[in-house]
């Protein structure tokens, strides 16, 4: 196996005297799509934080692309090349949706800290920026302020601003989270189609969304990876079962 | 405050007011703060201003044979800034004299903004008649022809005090404090070259600045005087620095003197009351309490009874009045200030209200050479007291003519 | 942490000059090269270039906090250090000069920048309160220090010089008013530009976002502290720009162009003004220069209905000026204005003798306590009357308690034209 | 050595007196995120009526009912001003309570003019309680020191004995705990906004007769109070005490020992320029401590904001 995109090295995270993330080892493989799942308070989204760069690891590392990245700031590693969502809505609310998937351009593009260039003159950006509003759906919302959308719509958003800056590892945390079924199948699709070729690191609580989309699963149960395996085999581990899946499964 | 009213022309039009026409009254620019802080001491300096040109010149009938006298009061809230604008305001309207006295700063600002504007302008020349900032500068390296001075500078007044602390034999350890400024600074550096020059047996056992007006509580300043075994203070403070300074002193226990510029009116010797009897001084002109002249004691009771809350706290403001009026009459013009300048220039003057000694505009550098006294603050008889408190200033020494010896770097330039 | 709501503050990115219209900044340049011939009075040329000074100043303060959503109570710093290095540049090449006056600002702004680059680097590595914080210390060491170093700042004197000393600019010397104003302007309109197009730059674009919402910029490889480092540094330029305008308009420089009162004063122009929009400081700084140097000449409680007036924008306007005026853009594409016109009409004469009674009755308070025995006689609307009779401040307070009661009376039949006024469609059946 | 017992209690009581004005804006920034910039003109608001009062009634009628007036009239404002503002978001509400600094100077002025008041210390207690080397302790200090230990005190029961006070302490270090007050947090929110300014303004009306009753005195001390609070941390009640005393100390300390720059740089190796007049380093050379005693403060929150962003003892970011 090459490099993996992303590999946690016995990773910890203490708050006070809370341990939340307790040695954790995980690779994840360049195109894979890795789902991460476990119950409430498992330290699912702390995972998450500590891999872009909000918190830094109180020991352990992460890896990207072989690179030591921990510790650095979420914007350093965002540069190399990792994106992610956020499990509650985090958009420009006062921009307009245009506007909100340009400034995920940006700095991709090399706009970086210009204060030369006229965005509205860039017509690669407009142009780029327009792509993607197709590719979300929300062509029909361009010059509408984001935070006036529905909320499944700013969801599209959210993943729209995600890979804007064509990131090649995408993280997106619960990504359905208080869709309906409708619209779950219709992210679901989008970020299906969004994040071909990429790296995909999911957290989600929908385990249809899981199965649907994950090619791997890691379980994480008390800051701990007890099991990471293909679908099926999670599926059918039995520690997983006791530990966490149990009727979930069946319900889904 | 009707007279700001009468400023209804407003700042659009102000420009058609100009040149003054022989009818119209001789406007006066009052430029001080007349909102902010320093408030108080500008609103009744402008009362002192505007019941001296009703009194001493309006009904006497007027200069000129009958033109009148007008303040034209304009509110710098202290600025430089706004004080520069006011001028520009003030010359729109036609007005050819300005007056100003609350900080140096703002003297500075004028007199220099004066100067270039007479120079480019030479059609719409002003004077300007400073009467209470007392910056040296101001009549020395500072001097232009523009500029009249009619308080004792800082140097002059430091002359007489020390004058009046050699023959001071219980003297023996000074302690000088000031407010970190170049008022506070011209204070200190004149107190101790002229203490040393005239009783160098007399040490210095503190020289200290503080920042102007950030202090809260001056307790540990007055410990720190106390420690010293001082047995008289000298400072330049005013205002609350002033209070603060001498309250925290005398709570602490001091019992010798404390030598003054500004410790009174303004609500500051009411605020002192009995305890600054005996060790309260302050070096300034001006009159006694009652002043010597039956005339001066009719035109305190005068303006106590229109004004029952102010003071006759800057008593040269009536030497102003009348050495302007004086001058504009011998110029035989209000309009060529050139003129009148020449007139101002060297001009003796009998007829102050609160001295019976003349008056000398010194030509070299446009300071009134003039009597001062050091008081003593203590129980004075309405209406000659402050702040209605029943305290108040009297002499107790003067020295005439302060200031004739000394010398000035003024080099006037002259039109 | 930011919540992305609807604040005042967060209200972005309104165009109310879109770039490719150029005719707003052309009015604005006719109408700047003839404003002289209309007021052509010493003192009005003065406050014009008051005004543009306070305009640049106000709109370079916007740069922090309407743009970059940093609360400063320190931006005098910038201004006032770029003066008073202008200041000293004109001096020092009086004797022998190689430039003419209209290059000084640029060295203004260079100061101005110089020295935002240095204190940025400290103070931007977090934005909200602890900003808020650290600007309102280095405002106060800066002026304190102002005090302290004589030899720089010329203590309370200040630093003065002759900006007729340079070398001639078209055979222009600067000793009148009239070519400094010229001069100013010309400086206001590139500075205005200038910050204009900072705004539609990718860094003035994502400087709103890490207003708006910090940790999201992160995650799009901006890193939050740079982003408000360089815009304020633009800023710190821009002001220092404004410092060296006013090195030549007023040819001094006190410690008062360094203290918190400046820095709070043009905290007020430019909320007063409206932060979330570019015009806003503009409106701002016009209203408060009149009210400034008008109104003190009329009333010396002036500073009681600044006061007043400030309170009330933040409470009910935290719009600003400019947010009023924005909301009737959308009637006004609606085709719909005419449906507000009867009712502002209706509400015209009680709001106006509301607002002068209301005044009328804290004057005639004020003039009652602190007039003069002999001056109970007092002129208030070209009326003259006794100041401590009763009857005046009576009628004055009935006045206002009447005017409010009908104003409360007809605001039910505004708000009615404002629904129908703002409701699509509907308009041409 | 004696001297510096005089200034241990001197700063003492400055930085008691500080901590009252504290103790009220760091209950009101824990309990609604509000940093009130007009604190300290509900200090001066308590002088002034304290003045007014006394004139009538005389001192001891004074410290009950200004305290009280003063804190009607902050929950009036925090009712029907801040609330308002709330909404728009943590930077209106500063620039809110900022404008309420400069309307409330206004207003002072409006009625008691530009002077400074004749606010007296009660006569009872005019007379020096002990002296040191020469320095007396007004008696009126001593009372300072209680009623401000006193304030202290009843702070600490309420806070640590009853319901509403633990609710309160809960939310200091919890911020998002303050739901758990039920359906009545408006009115906590006002009664605490109320409570803050009342001891503000019993700052006032004990301070009044020291440091003067002027309308210049709510600026004296509103950045400095600001400052503390930063100093020991928002919401921090405990560094709020601390940074009080340490500033009083600081303050008193600077003021008190004429240290020269002269002295420090002639112990470094330097020689004095003569004449030093002429010399660019005049201001440096010229420099003592008790010049820049004022501005410690400022120095030192920066400082502590730059390596410490969170303050002394302060939990939380601001």
């Amino acid at each position: 196996m090459s490099v993996p995109a992303i590999e946690l090295r016995n990773l910890e995270k203490s708050f006070g005297l809370a341990k939340i993330i307790q040695g954790v080892n995980l690779k994840i493989g360049k195109g894979e799509r890795h789902a991460i799942i476990g119950p409430n308070g498992a330290g699912k989204s702390t995972l998450f934080n500590l891999i872009t760069g909000k918190y830094t690891p109180t020991a352990g590392q992460v890896l990207m692309h072989g690179t030591d990245v921990s510790g650095m700031k979420p914007y350093q590693i965002n540069r190399m090349g990792l994106s992610r969502s956020f499990q509650i809505t985090n958009i420009f609310h006062n921009m307009t949706v245009f506007e909100n998937v340009r400034c995920g351009l940006l700095w991709s593009m090399g706009y970086k800290y210009s204060f030369w260039h006229m965005v509205n003159r860039q017509r690669d950006l407009t142009e780029k920026a327009d792509e993607i509003l197709e590719q979300i759906n929300l062509s029909s919302r361009r010059n509408m302020v984001a935070g006036a959308l529905a909320y499944a719509e700013q969801r599209a958003l959210e993943i729209g601003i995600t890979i804007a800056g064509g990131a090649d590892i995408i993280m997106l945390d619960e990504p359905c989270a208080g869709m309906s079924h409708s619209e779950t199948d219709l992210i679901v699709d989008l970020i299906r189609k969004v994040t071909e070729d990429k790296t995909l690191i999911i957290v989600e609580h929908d385990m249809g969304v899981i199965f649907d989309l994950a090619d791997r699963i890691s379980v994480l149960v008390y800051g701990e990876i007890i099991e990471s395996d293909t679908p099926e085999k999670v599926r059918a581990s039995t520690a997983v079962q006791e530990a966490y899946l149990g009727t979930t499964v069946e319900e889904a | 405050m009707k007279s700001i009213k009468k400023l209804a022309l407003g700042v659009a039009v102000a420009g058609l007011a100009a040149t003054g026409a022989l009818a119209e009254n001789v406007k006066i620019a009052f430029i001080d703060p007349l909102s902010g802080p320093f408030a108080a001491t500008g609103t009744n300096g402008l009362h002192q201003y505007e019941f001296a040109a009703e009194k001493l010149v309006n009904e006497k009938g007027g200069v000129l044979g009958g033109t009148n006298f007008e303040i034209v009061p304009f509110d710098n809230k202290i600025s430089p800034k706004e004080s520069l604008i006011q001028l520009q305001v003030a010359i729109d309207q036609g007005i050819r004299y300005i007056v100003q006295g609350n900080s140096s700063g703002v003297a500075n600002a004028l007199t220099d903004a004066i100067k270039k504007h007479n120079e480019r302008n030479p059609d719409s020349r002003v004077l300007f008649l400073n009467y209470s900032a007392v910056d040296p500068a101001l009549t020395n390296e500072k001097c232009n022809f523009w500029h009249f001075r009619f308080d004792a500078n800082a140097d002059i007044k430091m002359d007489a005090l020390t004058d009046v602390i050699a023959q001071n034999p219980d003297i023996k350890k000074m302690y000088i404090i000031g407010q970190d400024y170049s008022f506070g600074k011209a204070v200190a550096s004149a107190a101790v070259s002229m203490l040393g020059a005239k009783r160098p047996d007399i040490e210095i056992v503190g020289n200290e600045l503080h920042p102007i007006g950030k202090v809260k509580d001056f307790t540990p300043y007055a410990r720190k005087i106390t420690a010293s075994g001082a047995d008289a203070v000298i400072t330049g403070n005013w205002g609350s620095d002033m209070l603060g300074l001498g309250k925290a002193i005398i709570d602490n226990g001091f019992e010798g003197p404390i030598y003054t510029y500004y410790a009174a009116a303004d609500g500051i010797t009411a605020a002192f009351g009995e305890a600054g009897v005996g060790t309260l001084k302050l070096v300034a002109e001006g009159g006694d309490a009652p002043p010597e002249k039956p005339e001066a004691q009719e035109y305190q009771k005068a303006f106590k009874a229109k004004y029952p809350d102010g003071n006759i706290s800057q008593s040269r403001i009536t030497n102003v009045i009348q050495m302007l009026a004086m001058a504009i009459d011998e110029a035989g013009t209000a309009t060529d200030v050139v003129a009148v300048a020449n007139a101002l220039e060297g001009m003796t003057f009998n007829d102050s209200l609160w001295s019976n000694n003349p008056m000398t505009m010194r030509a070299s550098d446009h300071q009134l050479i003039q009597d001062v006294h050091i008081y003593a603050h203590t129980q004075v008889e309405a209406p000659f007291d402050m702040d209605n408190s029943g305290f108040g200033l009297k002499y107790e020494n003067s020295i005439a003519a302060a200031g004739e010896a000394l010398p000035t770097s003024c080099e006037m330039e002259r039109p | 942490m930011s919540t992305p709501s609807s604040t005042p503050l967060k209200a972005g990115t309104q165009r109310l000059i879109p770039l490719n219209h150029a005719l707003p900044w052309i009015i604005a340049a006719v109408f700047l090269l003839i404003l002289p011939y209309i007021f052509d009075s010493r003192s009005a040329l003065t406050i014009m270039n008051q005004m543009a000074i306070t305009i640049v100043f106000a709109l370079s303060y916007n740069m922090l906090l309407g743009q970059g959503g940093m609360l400063s109570f320190g931006h005098a710093v910038y201004m006032g250090l770029g003066g008073f290095f202008s200041m000293h540049v004109l001096n020092w090449m009086s004797d022998d000069p190689w430039i003419s006056l209209p290059f000084l600002p640029i060295f203004g702004g260079l100061f101005g920048l110089m020295f935002a680059i240095m204190i940025g680097a400290f103070s931007t590595r977090r934005a909200g309160t602890v900003f808020a914080m650290i600007s309102l210390g280095v405002g106060e060491l800066v002026a304190a220090m102002s005090v302290i170093i004589v030899i720089f700042f010329g203590g309370e004197e200040g630093v003065s010089g002759d900006r007729t000393e340079l070398l001639d600019f078209f055979g222009m010397s600067f000793g009148p008013q009239r070519q400094v104003y010229y001069l100013t302007a010309v400086w206001l309109l590139i500075a205005a530009l200038g910050m204009y197009l900072y705004s539609r730059t990718p860094i003035g674009r994502i400087a709103n976002a890490v207003r708006d919402n910090e940790e999201r910029a992160e995650f799009l490889g901006y890193s939050q502290r740079h982003v408000r480092w360089i815009s304020f540094c633009a800023s710190g330029f821009f002001a220092g720009i404004a410092g060296a305008l006013f090195a030549i308009n007023f040819e001094i420089l006190t410690e008062e162009n360094l203290n918190l009162a400046t820095s709070g004063s043009i905290l007020l122009v430019t909320f007063l003004g409206g932060v979330g929009f570019f015009v806003g400081p503009i409106i701002g700084a016009i209203v408060f220069t009149l009210l400034q140097t008008v109104l003190s000449l009329y009333t010396e409680i002036w500073a009681l209905y600044l006061g007043i007036l400030f309170v009330s924008t933040v409470m009910f306007f935290p719009f600003g000026l400019t947010g009023l005026l924005a909301i009737h853009i959308q009637p006004w594409k609606l085709g719909k204005i005419s449906h507000l016109v009867v009712p502002y009409a209706k509400m015209f004469i009680p709001a106006v003798v509301g607002v002068l009674s209301a005044a009328a009755v804290l004057e005639i308070l004020f003039h009652a306590r602190h007039a003069g025995l002999g001056e109970e006689e007092m002129n208030l609307y070209g009326i003259t009357f006794d100041s401590h009779a009763a009857m005046p401040l009576i009628i004055a307070i009935v006045l206002a308690v009447a005017s409010f009661f009908a104003l409360v009376k007809l605001a039910p039949g505004l708000k009615a034209a404002w629904d129908e006024a703002t409701h699509m469609g509907g308009a041409k059946q | 050595m004696s001297l510096f017992i005089v200034n241990i209690l001197d700063g003492f009581v400055t930085g008691l007196l500080l901590f009252m004005l504290c103790s009220g804006l760091t209950l009101i920034f824990s309990m609604m995120g509000v940093l009130n910039f007009a604190h300290a003109s509900f200090y001066m608001l308590g002088a002034y009526f304290a003045y007014q009062i006394s004139l009538l009634t005389g001192f001891w009628v004074g410290l009950i009912v200004a305290p009280v007036i003063v804190g009607v009239i902050g929950a009036f404002i925090e009712r029907y001003g801040l609330r308002r503002v709330h909404k728009y978001g943590h930077v209106p509400e500063l620039i809110f309570t900022f404008g309420l600094a400069l309307l409330i100077e206004e207003i002072v002025q409006f009625f008691w003019g530009k002077s400074q008041m004749a606010y007296e210390a009660p006569e009872i207690l005019d007379f020096a309680a002990f002296s040191i080397a020469g320095n007396t302790f007004p008696a009126y200090k001593v009372f300072m020191i209680f009623v401000a230990l006193g304030i202290f005190l009843v702070l600490l029961y309420i806070l640590t004995k009853t319901r509403v006070g633990m609710t309160i302490q809960a939310a200091l270090s919890y911020p998002e705990t303050v739901q758990n007050l039920g359906h009545n947090v408006p009115l906590v929110f006002m009664g605490v906004f109320g409570v803050g300014t009342a001891m503000a303004g019993l700052a006032g009306v004990i301070a009044g007769p020291v440091l003067g009753t002027f309308p210049g005195m709510a600026v004296l001390l509103g950045s400095i109070v600001f400052v503390t609070i930063v100093i020991g941390g928002l919401g921090s009640l405990w560094g709020a005490l601390a940074a009080s005393l340490i500033i009083g100390w600081l303050q008193t300390f600077a003021a008190s020992y004429n240290v020269r720059m002269e002295d420090i740089l002639t112990g470094l190796g330097f020689t004095k320029p003569e004449p030093i007049w002429d010399s660019a380093w005049q201001d440096l050379w010229t420099l003592t401590l008790p010049q820049i005693g004022p501005i410690l403060p400022y120095l030192l929150m920066i400082i502590v904001l730059v390596v410490r962003p969170q303050g002394l003892f302060g939990k939380r970011e601001t």
